[in-house]
């Protein structure tokens, strides 16, 4: 057990096809995945997503455990900005709007970190709880509150934006895809059970990890060309906070799920990954909304072009086996 | 059959300011607009494609208007403080329209 | 047994998932399933459902029944707009030109409703003949006639539009793509039969449920937007029609086929939702065509935004229901 | 290099009258047209996205052709009698080529 | 709100060919462009619409870039000579833009 | 056995659709399948390929005959062009330039086509090597080469091509989507194997033949489109190349590997089948870059329109039945 096995989950089809993807974007190559192609595929992983999740909530009881984690995980969100922020300003040469947006985006979570982690989970032969699809959609907004306190403290209260209507970066951030989705399939999960959800089993959990495949094709394509064309916007301090932020999240959240709430090695490893996953969807178009000054070009290569390979490849091995160090 | 003097109102811009742009036209009162996806674009030194963002965030699209010149100047005076905040191109050329009832 | 059993189909994942879309819709979420990837995913449900037809009908010789039921599906179709465009002319306040427009999408049929209705009967425990789908082409397209027909009679022939050509709108109605896929697949089916069937099965039947699942998530979508943004022009009589229409259409139906023709429950559900379904796909694009001064704002909210949520949710289950007293 | 002036034709008309344009076009004599797919637009007081209707039948296309005077006289002629039936907006502004030959 | 005379250049060229014309442009100096997409599309007595053929390498796209006089006719110069082999169309018109420094 | 069974691969249901397409274009419906759909699709399909290719190759060591076939098929697709451009010189009215540019069609390959001949070849009872996808992969590309070389020899050299870059042809060539999916899901499974391959094969393997038949349906709208649009520039001589070129190609394949390297028979019709089909997603692309001033309505036409349908209707049953002749 311990590092080996946690090191064997990066020759997996899923993240194999992700180095393709990566490899294929940085060599150049033309290929693509159509985009309305993978945002179809991301919808029905949302969709499979939450319905496992729902599914597996309907066969156990709320216990105090999973309000605590719940808690915990609405602060983690709220809080990771602030700290990144503080490492931005000090370590990096950021503005303060771009160091602003970039924390908000690591207080939120990529759902296919976690879905990665999850299926990473299972082949070191942990399981992890259903409800954590549930923490996934917490912690999707409350980063961006932060990230929009973080942008305007000290500054004069600016005039409305031309044309920004009340209620507009709500309701983006709120009903936004992936939460609508995650928690609409969770909820659909509870009602169905495990009789219902035998009927789209078929198409929702045995294909699932082979439609993970062709996503991940195009994850790392996006990656890879997003990196290409960023990192030159990018300095050494912001650049090594793509790799040092996710471990530090990682660790503090293992600390206080670990040692002070008891989960056990699979689900602390998601929690871990959920406090080191940066969101390169909701967020970025809630700050394109909020923040038009901050650049895309800055928070997007950190987010997909470091922080996402960089999970996928050494950071869910690692936290499994921290995960093992504390709980194990 | 005769034509009518118009302005046609060519606007540039990105995705997410795409909705505060389309309020900005009916809140000056033109009579429709038009919008059309961009796929790739280049300015300021850096290049985008559509797809290579998987947030859409940096998708541009263009924004076509016909109008007369009087709600094109008040259009104009509004949409150039929004693209303060926003990466964009405003363009304004002459046209002629056939049915001049509808604009 | 009863309306319990039948109600219970409301809570299949399939409904459920159209009330997700048509929830995130109401409550403005931004969220979409990309157009193609959508239509990518109607041709395939179309595929499947015309192969499985076509298989079934390959096993049972042409009975006088099934005879007896195209000729009447035929008469149906031409019948109801007739109908329809009366009731319109009465209670609501259309001009002709849009009561004949909105009148030919009820004497056609709603392939999608058809699908879920199999889904429901099949899940209270009854059966329909796959000679049905072959039924379901055959309405797509007389009731455009007689709506044609409505909306000239007693105009003075207009000279022909600029631009049309002969035929056009033929080709249209007896080419379009729900017309070509399904009869296509049925003659496929009947061709290949069971044993050709076998190797196509893991892609056109295991996962037919949980891909009605994401289809019925976009049509929420697309109903509960058609619905915001068109409800103000219609006033309560025509909003009324959508849901008065489909349910006398189908005890109409009922009854001939049940007294009349002595189908049996699943059979006869079918087709009264044939008969209570209204066209949003075929019917709309042949109007815009046909009859440019109708406006689709009125026929679309109606078909799309009322009568295929009814259907969906309270139709469907008060269908078998009927169809249970008639000939259960 | 010199330039040759000419008239550019800006057709934005729903998809299912698409090819009655297209057709005019064709028969008025033009020697090239392009049709840009348009994702979303407003008029007459309404509001449209592409893929909001699932039918596609109120989605806009704009079709740009660039010809000469005397062709575009006769086009507009007969645009003018299709667009009576469907919804749509033409204009037209003036443009140099730079190969004239092709137009 | 004072605008400032600029010229708009319109290329619809092929796929292919697309890559070729950014660069073009880019060497010229204009300040950017912005690449839309063609659905369809008939010139030279032939008719092709997108996803009719299968490898995407009839379809065209339409480029926009204002820019001033000068690079303009160095653009159309080296332009001239791309299209000498390639399928497609250049226009320019006259515009005003409301911030003349980003041009 | 023989040419009956070879003749029943005809009533497959992927053929039967891809003749529903080719009708229904033909016929002139308006209906299609949305293109970002078909592609991704077909990247699905090139991914299925490799890895099933990789897997295959994993359990099995490199042989001599093995490497003989990678070195013919090399100098194959070198050869075919200048054969094909001698036939076209001397038998069609086809400029130069366009002469070499459909050349260099006929050098690379059809991956559809080689997926359809070895699903027939399944069918009639026989198997063909995993290794033969690299094989598919590796003719990709020499014929372009030649296509340029005999397009180029005799002109002036002429002055670069304004805009182009260099590299720009080489990189299209060698890192287009087919080359790098295919080889990259090749590797893929050649490292995980057997039992990685385990986790995904309900999603690349199960409903393969399904998803193909989808495609097809694609493939022959679009072939039927082709051919309605572009037959009217084609002569007889070029028009018949289409038909006897693939034919020709076959024998003398099937003639050296048969004969020559003793190939079974399930091996020696897939090779057969390389050379016979015509490219229509990697050359177009290059050619359009490389030979702009080449007329893609004629090469299109051809590769497409006629030898497309060729293969895969009259020609597969065809070859198999050579196959079984020389090495049955
Ligand atoms: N001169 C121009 N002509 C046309 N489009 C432009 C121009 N300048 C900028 N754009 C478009 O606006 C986007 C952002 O430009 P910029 O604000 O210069 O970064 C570009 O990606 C282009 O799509
Ligand atoms: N003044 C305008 N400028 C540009 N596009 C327009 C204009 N008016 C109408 N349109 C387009 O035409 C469509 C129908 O407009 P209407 O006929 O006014 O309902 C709109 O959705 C727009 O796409
Ligand atoms: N006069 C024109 N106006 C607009 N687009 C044109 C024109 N001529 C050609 N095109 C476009 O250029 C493509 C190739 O035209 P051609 O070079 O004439 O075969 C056509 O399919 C159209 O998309
Ligand atoms: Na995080
Ligand atoms: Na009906
Ligand atoms: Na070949």
């Amino acid at each position: 057990m311990g590092l080996e096995l946690a090191l064997s989950t990066l020759l997996s089809p899923i993240v194999l096809f992700f180095v393709l993807g990566l490899f294929a974007a940085l060599m150049r190559s033309q290929m693509s995945v159509p985009q309305d192609f993978a945002k179809g595929l991301a919808i029905y992983l949302m969709m499979a997503i939450g319905l496992k999740g729902g599914v597996a909530m309907s066969k156990t009881p709320v216990t105090s455990e999973m309000i605590g984690v719940f808690i915990f995980a609405t602060a983690l969100s709220f809080a990771l900005p602030f700290f990144a922020y503080l490492c931005l300003r000090k370590f990096s040469k950021l503005s303060r709007v771009d160091a602003a947006a970039t924390a908000g985006h690591y207080g939120s979570i990529s759902i296919v970190t976690f879905v990665a982690a999850t299926q990473a989970v299972i082949f070191s032969g942990y399981t992890s709880a259903g409800y954590l699809v549930a923490v996934a959609a917490i912690m999707e907004t409350p980063a961006i509150i932060s990230a929009l306190y973080l942008a305007q403290r000290g500054f004069k209260k600016e005039g409305k934006v031309v044309g920004s209507e009340r209620g507009e970066v709500a309701r983006e951030v709120l009903l936004n895809a992936s939460v609508v989705v995650l928690v609409g399939a969770l909820l659909i999960g509870l009602i169905v059970g495990e009789d219902g959800m035998k009927t789209v089993e078929p198409f929702f959990v045995t294909p699932f990890q082979g439609v993970l495949c062709l996503f991940l094709l195009d994850m790392g394509l996006s990656a890879g060309r997003g990196l290409r064309q960023g990192w030159r916007e990018l300095d050494f301090g912001s650049l090594s906070f793509g790799i040092y932020m996710p471990v530090l999240a990682a660790v503090f959240t293992g600390i206080v799920c670990g040692y002070g709430m008891g989960l056990n090695v699979g689900d602390l490893t998601i929690m871990m990954v959920l406090g080191a996953s940066a969101s390169y969807i909701a967020v970025p178009a809630a700050m394109r909304l909020a923040l038009p000054k901050a650049q895309p070009s800055i928070y997007l290569t950190l987010s997909l072009g470091v922080t996402f390979p960089f999970n996928l490849t050494v950071g869910i091995p690692l936290y499994i086996f921290i995960a093992q160090m504390i709980a194990g | 059959m005769d034509m009518h003097p118009k302005k046609r109102l060519e606007l540039i811009i990105e995705t997410p300011a795409q909705k505060r742009a389309e309020r900005v036209l009916t809140d000056v009162g033109v009579t429709g607009y038009t919008v059309v996806p961009a796929m790739a674009g280049y300015g300021g030194h850096s290049r985008w494609r559509r797809g290579m963002d998987i947030s859409s965030s940096r998708d541009m699209v263009v924004i076509l208007s016909i109008m007369d010149e009087e709600k094109l100047i008040k259009a104009i005076e509004v949409l150039g403080s929004l693209l303060g905040d926003h990466i964009g191109v405003v363009s304004v050329s002459d046209v002629s329209v056939v049915r001049k009832d509808i604009f």
